[in-house]
C-alpha cells in the first residue's frame, strides 16, 4: 500500500499553517521563532515531496540550504532574544514593540 | 506498511505541532518541536531522502533546538504571560490564515500530484549523489550560504556580547 | 530470510547486545573503581565477591531498592522524561556500530551489527548514512542532561545543565570535523565499509589502520573531543562536584539516577567503539589459524572488545592522572586549539586524497 | 589675437569674477585689497572693451558677432550665449565701462566710511556685468537677461542702507515700477517669437526690414509700443518715472552710475536697438516721441521747485531721458545716442558732484542748507560748472552738440514736428534755470548750513565744508574734461559713425505726415543743403539764447534778487504747490493704482484667496494627512503579531487571487 504526494503536501500545509498559528498567538518570543522553525520545516516537508515527486534531487539541496539559513537565523535570532531580554527583562513580544532594544 | 508509517509519523508530527500552539512554557514547546523534527526525519526517510534525514536530526534536533533549549533555559523563560496585545492578529490575521489554509489545502486535493506513488525503502539522495550536486550545480549558492554563516556567526557574537561600556 | 526469521533474528541480536552492553557498562564501573583504587594505593572494592566482582549486581540492587524520590518543586513530566532520553539515546547508538563479520549460526548468515542486513549477494550490508546516524542519536542525548537540569527546578542542576549543553555543543563539531578525515579516505559513511578500508597490513604485520595512516592528528582530537562528549574527567565540569554537588542529576535518585549513570558509562561505550571502527580497524585483527574454528569464528568480537576495553582503561587512567579544567579553559580549548586543528586535518587530508586521486 | 582672452566675452565676464571674488570672500580682505580687486576687473574690462573697439574700427566690418553654444532650445526656438558688437554696442560698452571705471575710483574714497564695503563693490562689479550683458547681447533674451540683472543690482544698490526704511522702500519701489514695464517688455518678445520664431537681432531685423510694412505694421506697432512700456520702465519715462527720483536713496555713486549715466539709459538704447521695428511702426514711434517730450518738460517743471540736490539731479535726468526718447520718436537714433553719451559724462559728472558736495558738508542734501561751497570747494565748483554749462546746451560743452542735434532732427526730422521743437526748447529753458539754480543756490552766497548745524547734535564734530580728497576729484576732472570735449565729434559724424546700426526705412509707409515736414528739404544723411544748414544755424543760435537766458533767469532770481522765488511762488500758488508736489503723481498713482490694488489684495487675495484657498488648502492637507497618519500609525504598533497578521491576510488575498486566476 502506497500513498499518493499530496498527503505529505497536506502535512507540510498543516505544519506551516501551524507555524502560522503560532506566530498568531503566541506571546513568548522564544515560541514564536520557534514557529517560524517549524515553519520552515513545513516547506522542507513539501520540497522533499516534490523531489520524489519529480525524481530530482534539488529539492533535497533547497532543504540544506534552508537548514543552513535556519542555523543561522537562530544563532542571530538567538542572539536578539538575549540582548532583547537584557534590556527590556522580558520576553513577551507585546512588551517589546518599541522596535529598538 | 506505508501507509501506516506515515499516518504513524505524520499525527505524530502534528500533534507535535499542535501541541506546540497549545503549551504555555516555552520548553514544553520546544521539546514538540523536537518531536515534530524527528518525525519529519523519518517521514523523509519515508520519501527516501536518506541523508536529508539523518541531517535533519543533527542539524535541526540536534543543534538548532538545543540552542533553543539552551537559551530557553539561559533566560529562565517561564509561563508564558496573556497579554491583550494585537486585536490585527486576531481579527484579520487568524481568518486570513484559516482562508489560506483552506483554499491551499482544497487546491491540494482536486490538483495534487496523484499519480506518482513511492515505496518504502527507494532511497536515493545519498550522501555522494547530494555533495556532488552542491558541489557543481549549485556551487555559487553553496558558497555565498558559507559567507551567510559565517555572518551569522559573527552577528551572533557582537549581539550576545555584553557592552563594555555598562 | 524471511520477514518471520528477520524480526526473530533482530530481536535475538538486540537483546544480546543489550545484555552485553549492561553487563560491560557496569563492569566498567567496577573496573574504575577498581582502577583507580589501586592508582590511587588503596584497594577499591573488595568486600563483595571476589575482588568485589559482584559490587556492581550489589548496587544495582541497591539502586532498585532505594526510594524513588520526586521533589516537589520539578517540572515533572520533563523531570520524569529526561534520564528516559538520556539512556535511550546512549543504547540506541550502540544498534548501529558493526561488532563483528558475518556469522553462520544455524544455517541463518547475520552480521553481528543489530541493523545489519545480508544481502542477496550474501555480503553484509550496512545502513549507507550509519555514522551520520550515529552521531545524530549522540547528539539527541544532550537533551537528557539539558532537561534533567532544567526540570529539576535547583540551581546546582541548571548550572550543571547550561555547562554541559554548552560543552556537548561545542565539542561536538570538533568530534564531527575529526571523523572527516577518515571519511575522506574510506569515501563511505558506512561503518562496515570503514573497517572494510581498513583491512589489510603493510609488510605483513603493521595493520593499515586510519590511525596509522596519518589520521593520528584526528585521532587526538576525537580522543579530546569524546572525553568532552561523555563528562568525563578532564572535562567533567558539568558534574563538578565541587561547586556543582552533582550537577544535572543533583536532584535524582535511586533508579532515575542509575538510568544517568548507564548511560554516561553506556555512552563511554559507543565512543570507544566508534574509535574502534574510525581509527583501529574495527574487529580485524591477526589471523590465529591455530585455534579451533569455534573460537576463531569469536576472534573479531574479542578483537573489538580488547579495543573497547583498551579505551575505557584510558578513560579510567585519565580520570586517576588529570584535574579537572575550569570551564573558560574548557571552551577556549574546545574553539581555539580543537577546532581549528580540526579544520586544518580535514584541510590536509583533503589535500593528500585529491593528490591520491 | 586668437588668444583665448581676447575673446569679447572677457568684457562682461570680468566683473563678474571681480563681484564673485569680493562677494564670497570680501568679508575677509581689508578695504584696499576689496578695492583694488574692484578696479582691476573694472579695469581690465575697460581695457579689454578698448581693445574691442578698437579691433572692430579697424576690422572695417559693420558688426562682429560671436556665438558660445545655444543656452536655451525649446523646439524651434533657439538662444545663443551670444556677443554681438557693432557700432551702437561699441559706444555703449566704452560707456559703460569708462564711466563705470571712473565711478569705481571715485566710489573707492567716497564709500571708505560706508559700511558694507565690500558688498558695495561686489554689488556695484555685479551691476557691470550685467549691463556689459545687457549691451552686448546678441539677442533679445541674452539682453533681457541682462536687463533684470541691472535692475536686480540697482534693486540691491538703492536699497544698499537697507537699515534705512526708505532706503529699502525706495528699492522696493524701483523694482515693482521696473516690473510693469518688463511685463510689456516680455510680452514684446513673446510676440517677437511667436512671429519672428527668433530673438536674435540680425535675423529679427532681417526679417522685419524684408517684410512688406503694410502687412506687418500692427504688428510691429504692437511690438513696438510694447517695447517702450519696457523702457518707460527701465528709462524712467512717464507714466513709470516715479521710481527714479526715490532711487536717489542709494549711494551716491550708484545714482551717478546707475540712475544716471547706463542702466536707465537701457531703454533709450533698446529702443535705438530696435529701430528696424520702430522705424516701419510710425504710431509706436510716435508715441515714443509724445512720451519722450511729455517726460522731459514734466521732470523739468518738477526739477525747478525740488530743494534736495540729488533730486534736482534725478528729475534733470529723468528731462534728458526724455530727450533721448525724443530724438529716438523722432527717428534720430544717432541723436539719442550721442546725446546718451554725453549726458552720461556730465550727469555722472554733477552726479559725483553733488555726492563730494554732501560728503564735503557733512551728508546735507537739501541746498537751502548750502551756499557759498564755493570757497570751500574749488575743485567741485569749478566741474559741476563745466558739467552744468554742459547740460544746458551753452557751446562749446559736449551738451551743447547733442541737444542742438536733438532739437533739429525733432524740428526737421519726416518724423519730427515744431511742437516737439517747442517743448524740446522750453524744456531746454527750463533745464538751464534749475541748473544754474542748483550751481547758485550751492556755491554761491554765504554758507547757510552753519546756523543749522549750530542747534543739531553733532554741532561740535564741526562740519566745516571741506574740499574733497583727490581721488573723488581725480574722476571729477576727468569727466569734466569729457563733458567739455564730448561733444566735439560733432552730431553729423556720430550720425556716420553709426550709419550701419540704423536701418533706413525704403518703404513709403504712411507716415504721420506733419505739415511742416515736407518744407523743410533734408537729407537724412550727408551733406545738408545750404538752406537747411541756414535752418540749423537759427535754431541753434535760439537754443544758445535760451540756455542763456535761463542762466540769466536763475542768476536774477537766486544771486540777483534772493527773495523773489519766495513771492513768486506764494503768488503762484495752486500752481507752485502743485509743481512742489510732482503734481501729485505718486500721489494719484497711490489713490488709482495702488490703493484699489491693496484693497482688492487685503479683500479678495489675501482674505479669500491666500487664507481661505492656499491657507485652507494647505492646513486641509495637513488635516488630511495627520488624519491619515493617525490611522496608518496604527499599523506600526510594534507588535509583532499585528504585523504577522497582516501577513497572513495578505497571503491568503494572494493565495486566493492566484487560484482564481488559475481557475479562470
Amino acid at each position: 500500500m502506497t500513498i499518493p504526494i499530496s498527503w505529505y503536501l497536506l502535512l507540510s500545509a498543516f505544519l506551516f499553517a501551524c507555524g502560522v498559528m503560532g506566530f498568531l498567538i503566541k506571546r513568548n518570543i522564544i515560541t514564536i521563532f520557534m514557529s517560524i522553525e517549524l515553519m520552515l520545516n513545513g516547506v522542507n516537508l513539501s520540497f522533499i515531496a516534490f523531489a520524489t515527486r519529480f525524481g530530482t534531487l534539488d529539492g533535497h539541496i533547497f532543504v540544506f540550504f534552508v537548514m543552513v539559513v535556519a542555523a543561522a537565523e537562530a544563532a542571530v535570532g538567538l542572539a536578539i532574544i538575549i540582548s532583547v531580554y537584557r534590556t527590556r527583562e522580558t520576553l513577551n513580544v507585546d512588551r517589546v514593540n518599541l522596535l529598538k532594544l | 506498511m506505508h501507509i501506516f508509517l506515515f499516518l504513524l509519523f505524520g499525527l505524530l508530527c502534528a500533534g507535535g505541532a499542535i501541541n506546540l500552539l497549545i503549551q504555555r512554557k516555552p520548553i514544553n514547546s520546544a521539546l514538540s518541536l523536537i518531536v515534530v523534527m524527528g518525525s519529519l526525519a523519518l517521514i523523509y526517510l519515508l520519501l527516501g531522502a536518506e541523508f536529508v534525514a539523518v541531517v535533519q536530526v543533527i542539524i535541526y534536533a540536534g543543534a538548532i533546538m538545543v540552542l533553543f533549549i539552551f537559551v530557553i533555559m539561559l533566560l529562565n523563560a517561564g509561563e508564558e504571560e496573556h497579554t491583550k496585545g494585537s486585536k490585527v492578529a486576531k481579527i484579520i490575521g487568524i481568518p486570513g490564515l484559516i482562508t489560506g489554509f483552506i483554499i491551499g489545502v482544497s487546491v491540494l486535493l482536486q490538483h495534487g500530484p496523484q499519480e506518482k506513488r513511492i515505496h518504502i525503502g527507494e532511497l536515493y539522495g545519498s550522501a555522494s549523489d547530494v555533495g556532488m550536486m552542491l558541489f557543481t550545480k549549485y556551487l555559487l549558492a553553496f558558497e555565498l550560504t558559507s559567507v551567510l554563516v559565517l555572518i551569522a556567526i559573527m552577528g551572533a557574537v557582537v549581539l550576545a556580547r555584553r557592552s563594555h561600556s555598562s | 530470510m524471511s520477514v518471520l526469521t528477520f524480526l526473530i533474528v533482530a530481536v535475538i541480536k538486540i537483546a544480546i547486545t543489550l545484555g552485553v552492553l549492561l553487563t560491560v557498562v557496569a563492569y566498567t564501573v567496577w573496573l574504575e573503581r577498581k582502577v583507580v583504587g589501586h592508582m590511587q594505593n588503596r584497594w577499591g572494592p573488595s568486600r563483595v565477591g571476589p575482588f568485589g566482582l559482584l559490587q556492581p549486581l550489589a548496587d544495582g540492587i541497591k539502586f532498585l531498592l532505594k526510594e524513588d524520590l520526586t521533589p516537589p518543586y520539578v517540572e515533572k513530566h520533563i523531570y520524569l522524561i529526561a534520564p528516559v532520553i538520556a539512556l535511550v539515546m546512549a543504547l540506541t547508538s550502540i544498534a548501529l556500530i558493526p561488532i563483528g563479520p558475518v556469522v553462520h549460526l544455524f544455517g541463518i548468515s547475520t552480521p553481528i551489527q543489530i541493523t545489519g542486513v545480508v544481502g542477496a549477494t550474501g555480503q553484509p550490508g550496512d545502513i549507507d548514512a550509519g555514522l551520520l546516524i550515529v552521531l545524530g542519536i549522540t547528539s539527541l542525548g544532550v537533551y537528557g542532561i539539558a532537561l534533567a537540569g532544567w526540570s529539576s527546578n535547583s540551581k546546582y542542576s541548571l548550572l550543571g545543565s547550561l555547562r554541559a549543553s554548552a560543552q556537548m555543543i561545542s565539542y561536538e563539531v570538533s568530534l564531527g570535523l575529526s571523523l572527516v578525515g577518515v571519511l575522506l579516505m574510506s569515501s563511505t559513511l558506512s561503518l562496515r565499509g570503514i573497517v572494510d578500508a581498513q583491512l589489510g597490513t603493510w609488510f605483513g604485520f603493521i595493520p593499515q589502520w586510519f590511525l596509522f595512516r596519518g589520521q593520528f592528528i584526528a585521532f587526538f582530537i576525537y580522543l579530546m573531543a569524546a572525553f568532552a562528549e561523555t563528562n568525563r574527567v578532564p572535562f567533567d565540569l558539568p558534574e563538578a562536584e565541587t561547586e556543582l554537588v552533582a550537577g544535572y542529576h543533583t536532584e535524582y535518585s535511586a533508579m532515575k539516577f542509575a538510568m544517568f549513570f548507564m548511560a554516561e558509562y553506556a555512552n563511554m561505550v559507543t565512543v570507544a567503539c566508534i574509535a574502534s571502527v574510525m581509527f583501529l580497524g574495527g574487529w580485524s585483527g591477526p589471523p590465529m589459524p591455530f585455534l579451533p574454528a569455534a573460537v576463531q569464528a569469536f576472534l573479531p568480537l574479542i578483537w573489538f572488545l580488547l579495543r573497547v576495553f583498551f579505551f575505557l582503561f584510558l578513560y579510567i587512567w585519565i580520570r586517576g592522572t588529570l584535574p579537572r579544567f575550569r570551564y573558560d579553559q574548557l571552551m577556549a580549548f574546545g574553539w581555539k586549539f580543537l577546532f581549528p586543528l580540526a579544520l586544518a586535518n580535514v584541510i590536509v587530508t583533503a589535500f593528500f586524497v585529491a593528490i591520491r586521486a | 589675437m586668437k588668444l583665448f582672452f581676447w575673446q569679447p566675452w572677457l568684457i562682461p565676464l570680468l566683473p563678474l569674477v571681480g563681484a564673485l571674488i569680493n562677494g564670497l570672500f570680501g568679508k575677509r580682505f581689508s578695504k584696499s585689497v576689496v578695492a583694488s580687486i574692484a578696479l582691476f576687473f573694472t579695469g581690465a574690462s575697460l581695457l579689454f572693451a578698448s581693445v574691442h573697439a578698437y579691433t572692430l574700427l579697424h576690422s572695417g566690418a559693420d558688426a562682429l558677432e560671436t556665438s558660445y553654444g545655444t543656452w536655451i532650445r525649446a523646439g524651434s526656438f533657439a538662444a545663443d550665449f551670444g556677443i554681438y558688437l557693432d557700432h551702437l554696442s561699441l559706444v555703449m560698452m566704452l560707456v559703460v565701462t569708462g564711466v563705470g571705471f571712473v565711478i569705481h575710483v571715485y566710489s573707492v574714497a567716497y564709500m571708505e566710511h560706508e559700511g558694507g564695503y565690500y558688498r558695495f563693490f561686489s554689488f556695484l562689479n555685479f551691476f557691470m556685468f550685467f549691463m556689459l550683458t545687457l549691451v552686448l547681447a546678441n539677442n533679445y533674451l541674452l539682453l533681457f537677461v541682462g536687463w533684470e540683472g541691472v535692475g536686480l543690482a540697482s534693486y540691491l544698490l538703492i536699497g544698499f542702507f537697507f537699515q534705512k526704511d526708505s532706503a529699502a522702500n525706495a528699492g522696493k519701489k524701483a523694482f515693482i515700477t521696473n516690473r510693469i514695464g518688463d511685463f510689456g517688455f516680455l510680452i514684446a518678445l513673446f510676440l517677437l517669437i511667436q512671429h519672428f520664431g527668433t530673438l536674435r537681432f540680425a535675423t529679427v531685423f532681417n526679417i522685419a526690414s524684408s517684410l512688406p510694412a503694410e502687412t506687418t505694421a500692427g504688428l510691429l506697432t504692437a511690438i513696438g509700443l510694447l517695447m517702450l512700456v519696457g523702457a518707460c520702465g527701465k528709462s524712467a519715462q512717464i507714466p513709470l518715472y516715479v521710481w527714479l527720483p526715490d532711487a536717489m536713496e542709494g549711494p551716491t555713486p550708484v545714482s551717478a552710475l546707475i540712475h544716471a549715466a547706463t542702466m536707465v539709459t537701457a531703454g533709450v538704447y533698446m529702443v535705438c536697438r530696435s529701430n528696424a521695428i520702430f522705424s516701419r511702426a510710425p504710431l509706436a514711434l510716435l508715441a515714443v516721441a509724445i512720451i519722450g517730450a511729455l517726460t522731459s518738460f514734466f521732470a523739468a517743471s518738477i526739477g525747478i521747485v525740488q530743494t534736495d540736490i540729488k533730486r534736482v539731479l534725478a528729475y534733470s535726468t529723468v528731462s534728458q531721458l526724455g530727450y533721448m526718447f525724443m530724438a529716438a520718436g523722432v527717428a534720430a537714433y544717432s541723436a539719442s545716442i550721442f546725446h546718451l553719451m554725453t549726458h552720461a559724462f556730465f550727469k555722472a559728472l554733477l552726479f559725483l558732484g553733488a555726492g563730494s558736495v554732501i560728503h564735503g558738508i557733512g551728508g546735507e542734501q537739501d541746498m537751502r542748507s548750502m551756499g557759498g561751497l564755493r570757497k570751500y570747494m574749488p575743485w567741485t565748483f569749478w566741474t559741476m560748472l563745466i558739467a552744468t554749462l554742459a547740460i544746458s546746451g551753452i557751446p562749446p560743452f559736449a551738451g551743447f552738440f547733442s541737444k542742438d542735434e536733438i532739437l533739429w532732427q525733432a524740428f526737421s526730422s519726416p518724423h519730427g514736428s515744431k511742437i516737439f521743437w517747442a517743448i524740446g526748447i522750453i524744456t531746454a529753458f527750463m533745464t538751464s534755470f534749475y541748473m544754474f539754480r542748483l550751481i547758485f543756490l550751492t556755491f554761491t552766497g554765504e554758507y547757510r548750513g552753519a546756523q543749522q548745524d549750530a542747534h543739531s547734535a553733532h554741532a561740535d564734530h564741526g562740519h566745516v565744508p571741506h574740499e574733497s580728497p583727490w581721488l573723488v576729484l581725480a574722476p571729477l576732472v576727468l569727466l569734466a574734461v569729457l563733458s567739455i570735449i564730448g561733444g566735439w565729434v560733432g552730431g553729423n559724424r556720430f550720425e556716420h559713425f553709426l550709419a550701419p546700426v540704423i536701418q533706413k526705412v525704403q518703404t513709403e509707409s504712411p507716415r504721420l505726415q506733419v505739415a511742416e515736414s515736407a518744407a523743410i528739404p533734408t537729407s537724412e544723411h550727408g551733406e545738408k543743403t545750404g538752406e537747411s544748414k541756414a535752418l540749423e544755424t537759427s535754431l541753434m543760435s535760439i537754443s544758445v539764447l535760451v540756455a542763456f537766458s535761463g542762466l540769466g533767469l536763475a542768476w536774477f532770481f537766486y544771486v540777483k534778487r534772493p527773495e523773489l522765488p519766495g513771492k513768486i511762488a506764494a503768488a503762484s500758488g495752486g500752481l507752485y504747490k502743485l509743481v512742489l508736489n510732482k503734481y501729485w503723481i505718486d500721489e494719484v498713482y497711490s489713490a488709482v493704482i495702488i490703493g484699489p490694488l491693496v484693497a482688492l489684495s487685503r479683500a479678495f487675495l489675501w482674505q479669500i484667496v491666500d487664507q481661505k484657498v492656499v491657507d485652507g488648502s494647505i492646513n486641509e492637507t495637513a488635516t488630511a494627512v495627520r488624519g491619515v497618519s493617525h490611522v496608518v500609525r496604527q499599523q506600526q504598533s510594534g507588535l509583532i503579531r499585528s504585523y504577522a497578521g497582516w501577513i497572513a491576510a495578505g497571503a491568503a488575498v494572494i493565495v486566493a487571487y492566484m487560484v482564481w486566476m488559475g481557475t479562470r
